[in-house]
């Protein structure tokens, strides 16, 4: 499963996370700019903070997340990149992008949760509602 | 308080029954309506031809007192209107602002044209209250200013809904202060009155009082006491001019304005009744949705299946036989079937089977 | 492959277990009964109802040597129901649980059976002989939610739970003077009752449905993730596979063969997984083809717990 | 570009389709009891991530499941205060026929639960206008996919509705302001 590597949620280990994030943040600029979406939204999913309780790190995961999940354009191009393994975690970020109330947000995330839905089942939705411990 | 029929319904059929009728007969009727406005109808068979209607109206402002009978003006009015038929009774019977005696001697033969002046009979009240409202429109300003008082604003009380006329020297303007009960009425009534303003400048109504709507009052009335201005559904105007009061549109032009509050509750209560039927509608097509998902007994009935068999073209009244092969093709499937062996599965699975690739992932990892 | 036959026995069927010979039924339709129905003349004819329990009953056990039906409620309670002539005999158990009796098995054996109950504890019970008396010996223990089902190893002793606090748990459930020691359970001799030997914290929501294979190498059990885990190596050091499905979560599995098994929930058509010669568990295909006909609405909306079709194809 | 409107209500149906997977479950806390946990909130391992659902800042639906049940609150789009006039009075009107529909609760939620502990989903705190409660017993006497029909329905007719109300009161104002205008000429 992507994601989840980060086992320890230890104090000094969230300027580790955070230092992660902001590395990845560039590179998801650098693919960006490359028009390489996909590359940047796979980036950004790899190595979510999940176990976490520290907001400050999901928050800053979920700017990366939103910044490649707002660049993506043709679905059908991002879903034959997409490897399933992240289906789950993209999912997750869905949702959190659903909550925001955002109406561009809400727009994409609505047409990405419609395509994910159709492509990785009901299950895949269950998995993101039922794991209540690694939460984006 | 849908006022806005001149003649009184009732007393309408007091007076046709009382003409109608061969036989002459005492009549001694109280009638109120509209909790305020009241009759007093009277006759008796000693003088079967005439009738004494008496009625008394809340007066228009707080500041005419009309206990000691109505001024000389409304009573020519009243002699204008009703000229021959009616006669002025003085004085006024105890407790009433006006008698008056009619006479069915006077009335027409025509039975329409009779008709009609019993109708305008019924409407002494209305015709009461324009002619009050008029004097008032009148007198307005012009008094006070010959007093050397400047004061064009005028107090009127109509049933207790207190409206304001301003006297300009071109124009009179009335305005009505909204104040409604329920939040959802104001809402129902602003949304109204942007109607009536929108539709006041089309060129259909340009004849028509100009009309404007203002959530705060209009600056005319500042200085005014605060219990009056302090309103929920802002102010409504209506700006009169010379052409709406010349001759004959003076009387209906004023009647509708003393008739507007009237108008708005029943325009209010009209649509909430139209919305709640409205909703009625939809609330029972919901229902009969929720109904729908009911799993219903009768498919309980339906208790033995044939195994997906491709024999679905059935009418409702086959249905029995229908159900009759069905559960013989059934037991004939559980005769032959035997031991189904899953094994064999293994050896068909990669002809038959699909392996969904992207749906089933999975990790294998080593616990501690 | 489509369902061999379909009986409507009730609107809802909360529970059900089948006779040894598979000749009958015991369903419970969605309340405090128990109906059994025998197949006569190509047609299901109701031959009993089961009445003591004054609650839902949420689990049926029908042990294949002793022909003896054991049955747990929301009331606490639980019967033990023996055939005497044409009449089904109740036995009370005192269970001593202060909330719900959740689900029930037998064992291998048949001289004991346990009860995942909602007071986060396990009963397991057994005949005291001389006092002609269940008695029910709890482990309380180590659940944190409600147990939501157990199954039994072979080996009679070890007894899987799962719970709604998302754990799998192994305990031994060795008790003196029933079990006898080195019955072949490959356990350390001084194991105790209760004592657990493992903890699967798997699944990130709650577990269901867990089932021994036949030989009870393997573990398999659902979470309401839409996974289902495969647990091999039992003890100190397992390992596990999770096989995540597109699919709604299930709500029992059963295993077929040690390589095959059929897990059924909420999709109302039963899944099948099987393992590969490496070991490795795949979802495999929905057994019925009647699939993505939602509007083919006589099945009910859930399937909670159905083998009709496998225990045919034993 | 998909109709947002479908997109939103398609996102509905499948998070519910995903999340009305509900049993009967007793209480844990106390004896013989069994009450829909997602109201009672006692157990937290009992319950699933809620999650919020929005086609805009106005336009929402709050999803809390729980074991044995399910609650759905919606806040509806409201762009003026006859919009919001109406869409109360239709609800109210609802509400008070609640018994019709027996999966509609009498009362809204009025708050929100911090989604995950945070505080980032404040946009939710004004509250909801309808909730629904689904129970593991509408699910035994009712087809699941029906039910949520009738949600998404719902959904869909309250908007319908309150736009044809507009519509309606509307025109029936600019109807009635003429005929009262025109009496004058």
């Amino acid at each position: 499963m992507a994601g989840g590597g980060e086992g320890s949620s230890e104090a000094d280990n969230l300027e580790a996370i955070i230092a992660r994030i902001e590395h990845k943040s560039r590179k998801i600029e650098s693919l960006l700019k490359q028009s390489r979406p996909v590359e940047a939204l796979k980036t950004a999913l790899e190595g979510s903070p999940l176990n976490t309780g520290d907001e400050r790190c999901k928050s800053a995961n979920w700017i990366v997340v939103h910044r490649a999940i707002m660049a993506i354009k043709d679905d059908d191009g991002m879903f034959s990149l997409l490897d399933p393994e992240y289906y789950d975690i993209l999912m997750k970020y869905l949702y959190r992008g659903l909550a925001t109330g955002d109406r561009p947000t809400c727009d994409q995330c609505l047409r990405i949760h419609e395509r994910l839905t159709e492509r990785a089942g009901l299950g895949c939705i269950l998995r993101s509602l039922a794991d209540t411990v690694n939460t984006v | 308080m849908a006022c806005f029929n001149r003649a009184s319904p009732a007393l309408m059929e007091v007076l046709l029954n009382f003409h109608n009728d061969e036989i002459p007969w005492d009549i001694d009727h109280h009638l109120v309506e509209f909790g305020s406005v009241k009759y007093h109808i009277q006759a008796t068979t000693l003088d079967p031809r005439n009738l004494y209607l008496s009625v008394s109206i809340p007066p228009l402002s707080p500041e005419v007192m009309l206990s000691n009978g109505l001024p000389n003006c409304i009573l020519q009015d009243i002699k204008r209107v009703y000229s021959d038929i009616v006669e002025v009774v003085r004085p006024s019977k105890e407790g009433f602002m006006v008698t008056i005696k009619l006479d069915f001697n006077k009335l027409p033969r025509h039975k329409d044209e009779c008709i009609k002046a019993l109708k305008d009979v019924s409407s002494l009240q209305s015709v009461i209250l324009c002619s009050q409202f008029k004097d008032m429109l009148w007198n307005i300003g012009s008094q006070d200013i010959s007093r050397g008082l400047h004061q064009p604003i005028k107090q009127v009380c109509h049933f207790r809904e207190p409206f304001f006329l301003i006297r300009m020297p071109e124009k009179i303007t009335i305005v009505f202060p909204i104040r409604l009960k329920e939040e959802s009425d104001v809402v129902l009534a602003t949304a109204f009155f942007q109607e009536l303003v929108d539709v006041g400048y089309s060129a259909s109504c340009a004849k028509a009082p100009p009309c404007t709507w203002s959530p705060i009052p209009p600056p005319e009335l500042r200085g005014e006491y605060l219990q009056y201005l302090n309103t929920n559904g802002g102010f409504v105007s209506f700006d009169i001019f010379s052409c709406h009061v010349k001759g004959v549109r003076m009387e209906k032009t004023l009647w509708i304005l003393l008739n507007f509050y009237s108008y708005l509750n029943y325009y209010l209560k009209s649509t909430k009744a139209c919305i709640q039927r409205k909703m009625r509608n939809r609330q029972e097509g919901l229902v009969k949705v929720l109904q729908k998902a009911r799993i219903e007994e009768d498919e309980d009935n339906k208790q033995i299946q044939g195994p997906k068999s491709g024999r679905k073209l059935i009418s409702f009244p086959k249905y029995k036989s229908f159900r009759r092969k069905c559960s013989a093709f059934a037991r004939h499937v559980k005769r032959i079937r035997s031991p189904i062996k899953i094994k064999a599965l293994n050896r068909f699975r990669r002809k038959w089977l699909k392996f969904p690739k992207c749906s089933s992932f999975k990790k294998y990892t080593k616990l501690e | 492959m489509a369902a061999v036959s379909i009986h409507q026995f009730a609107q809802c069927i909360t529970c059900h277990a089948w006779s040894p010979d598979q000749t009958m039924v015991a369903i419970c339709p969605n309340n405090n009964e128990v109906h059994i129905y025998k197949l006569m003349q190509e047609k299901w004819e109701k031959i009993h109802i089961l009445r003591k329990h004054d609650q839902i009953i949420s689990g049926i056990d029908w042990s294949a040597k002793s022909n003896k039906i054991v049955t747990v409620s929301h009331d606490r309670n639980s019967y033990v129901w023996n055939q005497e002539s044409s009449e089904w005999e109740p036995t009370l158990v005192i269970l001593r649980l202060n909330r719900a009796a959740l689900c029930v098995q037998w064992s291998p054996q048949e001289n004991k059976f346990a009860v995942g109950s909602g007071a986060k504890t396990v009963c397991i019970c057994y005949y005291e002989q001389e006092n002609n008396w269940w008695v029910s010996k709890l482990i309380r223990k180590k659940h944190n939610s409600s147990v939501t089902s157990v199954a039994w190893h072979p080996n009679n002793i070890l007894l899987a739970t799962t719970s709604t606090d998302g754990k799998c748990r192994v305990f031994t459930t060795f008790i003196r003077g029933v079990d006898s020691r080195g019955s072949g359970t490959g356990l350390p001799y001084d194991s105790k009752f209760g004592e657990q030997i493992m903890q699967l914290d798997l699944s990130s929501s709650w577990a269901f449905a867990v089932r021994w294979s036949p030989s009870g190498s393997t573990l398999a059990y659902a979470g309401h993730n839409s996974m289902i885990y495969f647990v091999d190596e039992v003890g100190p050091s397992p390992s596990a596979q999770s096989v995540s499905f597109r699919d709604l979560p299930l709500r029992d599995v059963l295993f077929v063969s040690e390589k095959m098994v059929i897990g059924v929930g909420f999709d109302c058509n039963p899944l099948l997984f099987m393992a590969d010669d490496m070991g490795t568990w795949s979802f495999v295909r929905f057994l019925d083809e009647r699939k993505i006909t939602p509007l083919n609405s006589k099945y009910g909306s859930q399937l909670l717990e159905s083998f009709t079709v496998n225990q045919n194809m034993e | 570009m998909a109709n947002p409107l479908r997109s939103y209500l398609t996102c509905i149906r499948n998070t519910l389709e995903a999340a009305m997977c509900l049993q009967n479950f007793p209480c844990q806390e106390v004896e013989r009891h069994n009450k829909p946990e997602v109201e009672l909130k006692t157990c937290p391992e009992l319950l699933l991530n809620p999650v919020l659902i929005c086609r805009n800042e106005a336009e929402k639906c709050l999803i809390e499941t729980s074991i044995n049940s399910l609650r759905i609150s919606i806040k509806v789009k409201q762009s003026d205060e006859l919009e919001n006039i109406l869409t109360k009075k239709f609800l109210r009107f609802l509400s008070m026929r609640a018994e019709a529909f027996q999966v509609l609760r009498r009362k809204p939620v009025q708050f929100l639960p911090t989604l995950h502990g945070s505080k980032r989903h404040c946009l939710a705190h004004e509250g909801y206008d309808i909730s629904f409660l689904i129970t593991n017993y509408h699910c035994e006497d009712m087809h699941k996919h029906k039910l949520i029909d009738f949600i998404v329905q719902f959904m869909e007719d309250i908007d319908k509705e309150i736009t044809e109300l507009k519509i309606s009161v509307n025109t029936r104002g600019r109807l009635v302001a003429t005929e009262f205008l025109k009496q004058f000429i």
